[in-house]
């Protein structure tokens, strides 16, 4: 498999809507070659800390560097795992509690390899991609939000 | 030469700018820091990584760009 | 964890839709303790044998023990893995190739809870439930599914 | 005692029919088995499982329910 692909647009302004992603499951019904599909989503959770609800997380990115990033890890994924397809969409900007800020699509004939490209996919988009989240509580006091 | 030096996140919370451009005439990243250690004494506590051309460089690479970006622990997701 | 819970309507007739999974989606918008979703979706593919072509599946059960099985699975992940919700949807009837037949979610503060408790559930019910699959091909002819 | 068969997916094929009443006055699931083989020898060739209450049960369980469900291999998702 040595296919270049092109980079892919990965940033979208603000939450990803549960719409979004819907008709992104849709537009894969044509391909029928893929038996198995494994979404991964990110939640922005409302953790309470020292009594404070945080209600939104702020995203932002070294873009051109993230950009290069996340086309390197599509195509190290597409190298590792016999995947059909591939999506990767990370919010920038603002996104509140309970609204999705990552969104990871794979599919596959086999489901052994979406539920290990999956998981790859998502621990390397977490360790490599240059993205900061502030965490706005409902006091408009922040903190910088980091990745366990 | 001229050099742009950018922060992200927390780190352009204590440099109160996300840009700026200095002038510097030594040659590697741990030369560089040394200078913005000395003009931001908080950035000592904090932990970060160094770009240069897209890509995470060490402290003796020797800077040959224009523009060096310091980035604080990453969290997407 | 000993909670009981109440079993859960599992069999859909028919393929499940884009817009049912998108919906499923937005509803967990008001859950803000979830940081991690995990979706797998079984599609069913138009293989090709012996030059014929699989156009669907026609998904027959032993319902009553299906229903229990998936019941008793359900509880067992719950107390296995730290998870804020589960949902599992399985066709009964025709299913065309390209469509969905299996839709399993799950949902955890944590992301690594997700991982684990996707290929552990998926793999129970395929290996568990009593679901039989008729593959139908264009000439109407069938042989019936093996799981791999 | 009278006894209802139910038979699911391939082995319906065989039976043609995906439920049959029969009066069976042995103890075991072989038992029964060896009278079901003997009935529908093209079923000695299919691999199967055998429930009774819902849960799938050996060769060498009594038959004590009045329902028997005969299961080819599982194939969801």
């Amino acid at each position: 498999m040595n296919k270049e692909r092109k980079p892919k647009a990965v940033f979208i302004e603000g939450a990803i809507s549960a719409e979004f992603i819907g008709n992104s499951i849709a537009k894969h019904q044509t391909k029928t070659t893929i038996g198995a599909h494994d979404i991964f989503l990110g939640q922005v959770r409302a953790d309470i800390i020292d009594g404070k609800t945080i209600k939104a997380i702020e995203y932002t990115a070294y873009e051109e560097m993230a950009n290069e990033k996340f086309h390197e890890i599509r195509e190290a994924t597409f190298k590792k795992f016999n995947l059909t397809c591939m999506h990767i969409y990370h919010s920038l900007g603002k996104v509140n509690a309970g609204e999705i800020c990552l969104f990871v699509f794979v599919s596959s004939p086999r489901r052994v390899e979406v539920f290990n490209a999956i998981e790859y996919l998502v621990n390397t988009i977490k360790e490599q991609v240059p993205i900061f989240g502030k965490e706005i509580f409902e006091d408009q006091s922040h903190q910088w939000k980091v990745n366990s | 030469m001229k050099l742009t030096i950018k922060y992200f996140g927390m780190l352009a919370e204590i440099t109160e700018c996300t840009e700026e451009t200095i002038t510097f005439s030594e040659d590697t990243v741990s030369e560089l820091l040394k200078m913005l250690l000395a003009k931001y004494p908080a950035l000592e506590k904090k932990e970060f990584q160094v770009a240069q051309n897209q890509t995470l460089v060490s402290e003796d690479t020797q800077i040959l760009n224009s523009e060096i970006v310091l980035l604080p622990p990453f969290a997407g997701g």
